[in-house]
């Protein structure tokens, strides 16, 4: 059997070339040659597979140029068209894991190339990719670099393999939010009671199933005099001016927009549109009442039943913007809404 | 969200057509809107009409902002 | 309560003239056994047959599974009102046959669920690929209602498995296992320092097929109520739940119930084994609030520390599941509770239908929407014809090369709520 | 207690036609999710569970539900919607979602099979409400 191709990315600090200062250099393709980590790689993988080139890139350059050299990196990908793509592992290093998440799952995404990257979980490119590519849990510094590079060479070759990728507790990469199936060593009872006697301990333990994101919060009081209230409207559902002047993007959406409705009492089809990519957009473009009620709270206004519709409302698309983002938003949102003494929100979502 | 605006000390009443688990253990108040491409409205039914029902979907969205939720509601015979 | 239980190993099962155990093979004559189920004139005809482990052998639709069992000291009889009548069991000596067990199979409803495979994939998710099987498939009589046929057939396995434990009676045991709990008082005297821990057991009980019964009380009327947990081991539990053949309980499993065992090998050691609970799982929604407050109240009463819940089926017991789980907790006493998921066949979607943050400490018993596909198999017992009708199945199922394509929620105990088997998720 | 009975479910009409209020609509069991859904959003309650223990969502097409009609609120407001029941059916319908959808079933006999459990489920339901 041929030997499996490999692509490797890794950073200016990685590849030797320098720190902090060095952080701002171009990508740079190396074909042909094994650099950093790849050497413990390519030494790990034996006669099963091999590295054929790496891209080296600044974590700055990268950052600050990301749709650029995303492209940039991919045209060479196409072009080698290895069997697997590894980038890292970045450890605890911010913007490279950045850059491995995105450049790995682009890989995945966009050219349809097995892909893996490895870094610590606390990484934020951990929670920005874990459930778009395979990430390998490694140490919080290189110190684990054998550690790392055992791990995701294993893991490689298995997947470059195609043999059947196991649980993420098993195969130790970060869970990607998809149950899979595996048999445990110890039956469920057993596993029951153990988790009791460490729970009753105070002891750590580790949930098999993590409940959905709670973050509760308590109500606030409700409203008590809504003639005089002002209310304002938020919606993750997309509608933005007629021609998106901020370019939310249709999903995961890196920005949220704050637009005027002063004056508007009706919204239509020539003045509002969705800039939401998950759904159907017809319905909301050709008025954007059914997702943004402008028209009926300006009635509302009008006969008193609410002392006011903000003048302001705020927009941003639902659909696949991370959980973190969002709630930065709406941390946001919140503090101008209060500051601009708004009363209630109504939030809508698609 | 929904959480971060209740955080900022604003009631907050959410129209959505689902109701994930994770936002309905937070939210307060929901009302389910009518379906995904048009939650405050329904494009089968004449001008008119929709905006009724769109009316009556934000009272409902209002009188949900003017109720109290406690912690934990019980069913109540 | 003090409660001996005797282990007679069985390592074969023989059809034979004359019905007896002799070193450890189990000899039955099956007219030692008809008459049993005959004795009710709702069953027509019955027939047995014999599945053992490696075989390729397939029985389905499978409705309960029993392990014949025999007192032979103490209070009562096995399976306390049904074969025996209502004294507390649970203390004496009890004889059970291990390494076999009574299956009950046959259609009682068009889609009848619950496959045991004797061997190949399928084998590996049910713990009765390991049993060695008598099978009963019972013929109702002419127009008989689904109500009444459920009730024979359930009450005919309990008579079968408690003829055949007849036959153990008299025997020497081939191991003992000695199952004790304290009185409250007796209790803390004797373990001042060690946590305080019950088991609550959710049972199914929502209506014809969905039912459970606790000395012969459809638990659906009864409000939770605690038992020593070595009653179980003499059958004051049986299930009359016929579908969601992954997750449901057969009686085999009450008898069993594996967290009930292993928390008695922790009694005394790290953790005070205090009792079992046990509540129920109604279709209505005061009848779930006022289960799980008397539950919580009970566990609050008892000066509990821990608790482990267990569940049973999909769907509206989570909220059950999770009402539970929230208030125990809120009373302070700390909780793991066991469940399993139906996170899609992509295992994308939610996995429960209900949610809770107290619900911080969960063991899975895997996700019952994975597909796997169980080879053709030579011999059926029972009937192949309406499983694309089952849930988990499809018009696709059975494929023209006879394999069957099906998720994991067809197969007998494969994602056990009680944590029966070790299949997991993550 | 003043309830009704939604159902699709020919023979729990047939068989609490008489003595309770019973709509019966004609339509599978993701319409009767929805209807029911809409009431709730129109303050009704719901008394019993809108998911069964086992038979899984897109086995069975029959589904009846008790709900208690809402209460409207004084003036011009609508009846609030009921927390814990919009909970329950939303979590009902995107269960309803995941599983595969099954061709319509046509077998009469099985058909009675199905609408028998769900008979013995509601009456289980009704049982409890009227005791």
């Amino acid at each position: 059997m041929a030997k499996i191709k490999v692509v490797h990315y890794i950073n200016q600090f990685f590849a030797g070339i320098g720190g902090e200062e060095k952080a701002d250099i171009a990508a740079e393709l190396h074909k042909g040659e094994v650099i950093g980590p790849g050497m413990a790689f390519n030494t790990g993988f034996g006669e099963e597979a091999e590295i054929i080139a790496t891209i080296v890139c600044g974590d700055s350059y990268f950052n600050e140029n990301i749709d650029a050299v995303k492209a940039e990196i991919l045209g060479w990908v196409r072009e080698l068209a290895p069997d697997l793509f590894i980038a890292g592992p970045a450890f605890n290093a911010g913007r490279y894991g950045v850059a491995c998440g995105t450049i790995a799952a682009a890989v995945k995404e966009e050219l349809g190339i097995k892909s893996i990257t490895g870094m610590y979980v606390e990484n934020p490119g951990a929670d920005m990719y874990k459930d778009k590519v395979y990430i390998l849990e490694t140490k919080d510094s290189a110190a684990g670099m054998r550690a790392a590079v055992k791990k995701m060479t294993a893991f490689a070759l298995k997947y470059a393999k195609d043999e059947k990728i196991g649980a993420s507790c098993e195969d130790g990469y970060m869970n990607q939010g998809v149950r899979v199936n595996f048999f445990e060593k110890e039956r469920g009872s057993k596993r029951a009671v153990d988790m009791l006697i460490a729970k009753l301990a105070g002891k750590p333990f580790t949930t098999e199933y993590p409940m959905p994101d709670f973050d509760r919060v308590e109500p606030n009081p409700a409203v008590k005099d809504m003639a005089h209230a002002t209310i304002a409207l938020v919606t993750s559902g997309g509608i933005v001016p007629k021609g998106n002047p901020d370019h939310i993007e249709s999903s995961s959406a890196s920005k949220f927009g704050e637009y005027s409705i002063e004056g508007v009492t009706d919204l239509d089809e020539s003045t509002f549109e969705t800039a939401h990519g998950g759904y159907d957009p017809v319905y909301a473009n050709l008025d954007a009442d059914r997702v943004l009620p402008v028209d009926v709270l300006r009635d509302l206004e009008k006969e008193g039943v609410i002392g006011k519709l903000h003048e302001k409302y705020y927009a941003t698309v639902g659909n696949g913007t991370a959980v973190a983002s969002a709630k930065k938003y709406g941390a946001e949102i919140g503090k101008r809404l209060v500051a601009d003494g708004v009363d209630a929100v109504i939030l809508t979502s698609t | 969200m929904v959480k971060e605006l209740e955080r900022a000390g604003l009631p907050v009443v959410h129209v959505c057509t689902v109701t994930p688990i994770s936002l309905t253990v937070v939210a307060n108040t929901i009302v389910p809107a009518i379906a995904i491409p048009h939650p405050l409205g329904n494009p089968a039914l004449d001008k008119t009409e929709e905006k009724a029902l769109r009316r009556k979907l934000v009272m409902k969205a209002l009188s949900a902002l003017q109720t109290e939720v406690d912690g934990q509601k019980v069913f109540e015979d | 309560m003090r409660l001996e239980l005797g282990k007679i190993n069985i390592t074969d099962i023989r059809f034979a003239k004359e019905s007896k155990i002799e070193q450890g093979v189990l000899y039955i004559d099956p007219d030692y056994l008809k008459p049993v189920v005959l004795e009710d004139e709702k069953i027509r005809d019955v027939v047995f047959d014999i599945a053992k482990p490696g075989e390729s052998v397939r029985i389905t639709p499978v409705k309960d599974v029993i392990e014949p069992r025999v007192k032979v000291e103490g209070r009562g009889g096995v399976f306390p009102g049904w074969t025996s009548k209502v004294d507390t069991v649970g203390s004496g000596r009890t004889l059970a046959l291990k390494g076999m067990a009574v299956v009950t199979a046959g259609k009682i409803v068009g889609f009848q669920e619950g496959i045991i495979d004797m061997t190949g994939t399928g084998a590996k998710y049910t713990p009765f690929s390991k049993t060695l099987n008598l099978c009963m498939v019972c013929e109702p009589v002419e127009g008989l209602k689904q109500h009444d046929y459920e009730a024979a057939v359930r009450k005919a396995g309990f008579r079968v498995a408690a003829k055949i434990g007849e036959l153990a009676r008299g025997l020497e045991a081939d191991e003992i296992c000695v199952y004790e709990t304290c009185g409250i008082r007796e209790g803390i005297e004797k373990y001042p320092d060690l946590p305080r821990v019950a088991y609550v057991s959710m049972l199914q009980t929502q209506g014809l097929l969905h039912d459970t019964y606790v000395y012969g009380v459809d638990a659906k009327q009864i409000i939770p109520t605690i038992l020593s947990p070595t009653e179980i081991m003499d059958g004051a539990v049986v299930s009359g739940n016929c579908v969601s053949a992954c997750d449901k309980n057969p009686t085999y499993i009450h008898q069993n119930n594996p967290v009930v065992e292993d928390l008695f090998a922790q009694h005394g050691k790290t953790l005070n084994f205090v009792c079992q609970i046990i509540t129920n799982e109604n279709v209505y929604l005061a009848d779930k609030e006022r289960s799980s407050n008397m539950t919580a109240k009970l566990c609050r009463m008892l000066d509990l520390d821990g608790v482990v819940v267990t569940q049973e089926g999909f769907g509206n017991p989570d909220t059950d599941l999770i009402m539970n789980c929230k208030k125990i907790e809120a009373e302070g006493v700390k909780t793991v509770i066991v469940t399993d998921e139906y996170a899609g066949r992509d295992g994308k979607s939610q996995s429960l239908a209900d949610a809770d943050a107290a619900a911080d400490a969960v063991v899975t018993g895997g996700n019952a929407n994975e597909v796997v596909v169980l080879p053709k198999l030579d011999k059926v017992i029972g009937t192949l014809d309406y499983v694309n009708r089952i849930a988990g199945a499809s018009e696709d199922t059975l494929r023209p090369d006879g394999t069957l394509e099906v998720e994991l929620q067809v197969i007998t105990g494969a994602t056990n709520e009680m944590g029966f088997g070790t299949l997991s998720a993550r | 207690m003043r309830y009704f009975i939604l159902t699709n479910n020919p023979l729990a009409a047939k068989e609490f036609g008489e003595t309770h209020d019973v709509r019966f609509i004609n339509c599978g069991l993701r319409d009767v999710l929805i209807k029911a859904r809409d009431l709730i959003n129109d303050g009704a309650v719901l008394l019993n569970h809108p998911l069964y223990g086992s038979v899984k969502p897109n086995e069975t097409p029959f589904r009846s539900l008790l709900l208690q009609q809402g209460i409207p609120q004084t003036g011009n407001m609508p009846a609030p919607a009921d927390p814990d029941s919009v909970r329950l059916i939303g979590n009902a319908v995107s269960a309803f979602e995941k599983f595969i959808v099954k061709k319509e079933i046509t077998d009469p006999k099985l058909l009675e099979d199905f609408q028998v459990v769900d008979l013995s489920l509601l009456r289980s339901a009704v049982e409890s409400a009227d005791r």
